[in-house]
């Protein structure tokens, strides 16, 4: 990109005063006028900036593959992938595994085992944590996206693509994250050894469930973006921006517990201007 | 352009594949289910005098 | 040749519509078959007193 310092900072401003993101929104016009899509630049530009809402569904069903990059093909896609959904769907209610009162993220839950060949032999098997994962990511795919069938078929592919993509990953963000920690501030993280809470962070609700429930809605949607665009490695970002941001809070904690409980429950008490601008 | 229509065909093709792949999936699950109820069927109702078992 | 392989695409997508078609009247036989053997099991062994019906 030509490095105009008159428009960066014109861009600088609008973010400061809300426009943020103009610029970003007629350029991804552009690339969403390409037919058929390009993939590979609608990845790139997801992974620079965040996705306008208006058209974040439909980039995110591309970059998953739920959606072909021909627009022709779209809408007989949209019918397969519709069908697909009712077959499971009434497959499910006939074996009693769905029932009119069933959650809607159990209903998606149900769905993708049938489909992944991990239906359990009875609907009241206890969950396997790779279903409360899913639950998780179902949950907030939910309050994300209207429509049932997108959403499921949302929540089905982020899930594949994550575990086929970063599965070898997750296991070294922890390491990864001390890492860039110790660059960022080596006080906060001796603090956090000296205490034993280095190993007790909720690095299952960070880099499993990617902050679903845990960050509000649109902080959220931009993490996705980067995932679902090609790099986990935004997860380690974010996790290191609430250490930093609750540094003060946590350095007068001294038990593991504490700190653990604290940032498990960062979401629900602090919805801190500081994640929202990252 | 030919190309372009190769890849076009394939996208769609994919798509009736998994379609197809769940359905299968579908019957596998529907069929297991059917044994099972079977099975809970004879030991609820025994077959030799299935007409006294209500 | 273009023709030639739009043809060849839209043919196989009718062979995959076929085998999704076919899975499918599968699984409603499969489908029927289960809902009567909840009706059977159900009037077997009452789900108010399971245990009672044998």
């Amino acid at each position: 990109m030509a490095e105009d310092p008159q428009r960066n900072f014109r861009s600088h401003y609008y973010e400061k005063v809300g426009f943020r993101g103009v610029e970003e929104k007629k350029s991804l016009e552009i690339l969403l006028k390409d037919d058929p899509l390009d993939v590979e630049k609608l990845c790139t530009f997801a992974q620079r900036y965040p996705l306008p809402s208006m058209y974040r569904l439909l980039v995110w069903k591309v970059l998953l593959g739920i959606l072909p990059p021909h627009y022709e093909s779209h809408s007989t896609v949209a019918t397969f992938r519709k069908e697909q959904y009712q077959d499971l769907l009434q497959a499910l209610q006939v074996i009693r595994f769905v029932q009119d009162s069933t959650p809607q993220v159990w209903v998606y839950l149900r769905m993708y085992q049938l489909e992944s060949g991990t239906l359990p032999r009875r609907p009241s098997h206890s969950l396997e944590p790779e279903d409360v994962v899913f639950i998780a990511i179902a949950e907030a795919m939910e309050e994300m996206v209207e429509n049932d069938v997108d959403a499921y078929w949302l929540v089905k592919c982020f899930v594949n693509q994550f575990n086929n993509k970063y599965g070898d990953s997750v296991p070294h963000l922890p390491k990864s994250l001390e890492h860039y920690l110790n660059l960022e501030d080596s006080k906060l993280l001796i603090h956090l050894k000296t205490s034993l809470a280095m190993s007790k962070l909720p690095y299952d609700l960070w880099f499993m469930h990617c902050f679903a429930g845990c960050l509000p809605e649109t902080s959220v949607q931009r993490v996705w973006d980067k995932i679902i665009s090609g790099s986990c490695k935004i997860l380690v970002f974010v996790a290191l921006e609430i250490l930093l941001t609750f540094k003060m809070k946590l350095m007068a904690m001294n038990k593991a517990e504490n700190i653990a409980q604290f940032l498990q429950n960062v979401s629900v008490t602090h919805h801190n201007a500081a994640l929202l601008c990252w | 352009y030919l190309e372009n229509v190769k890849n076009m065909a394939s996208g769609e093709l994919q798509a009736a594949e998994s379609r197809y792949e769940t359905q299968k999936g579908i019957t596998r699950t529907l069929q297991c289910e059917i044994l099972e109820l079977y099975s809970k069927l004879e030991r609820a109702a025994p077959p030799e005098k299935p007409a006294t078992a209500e």
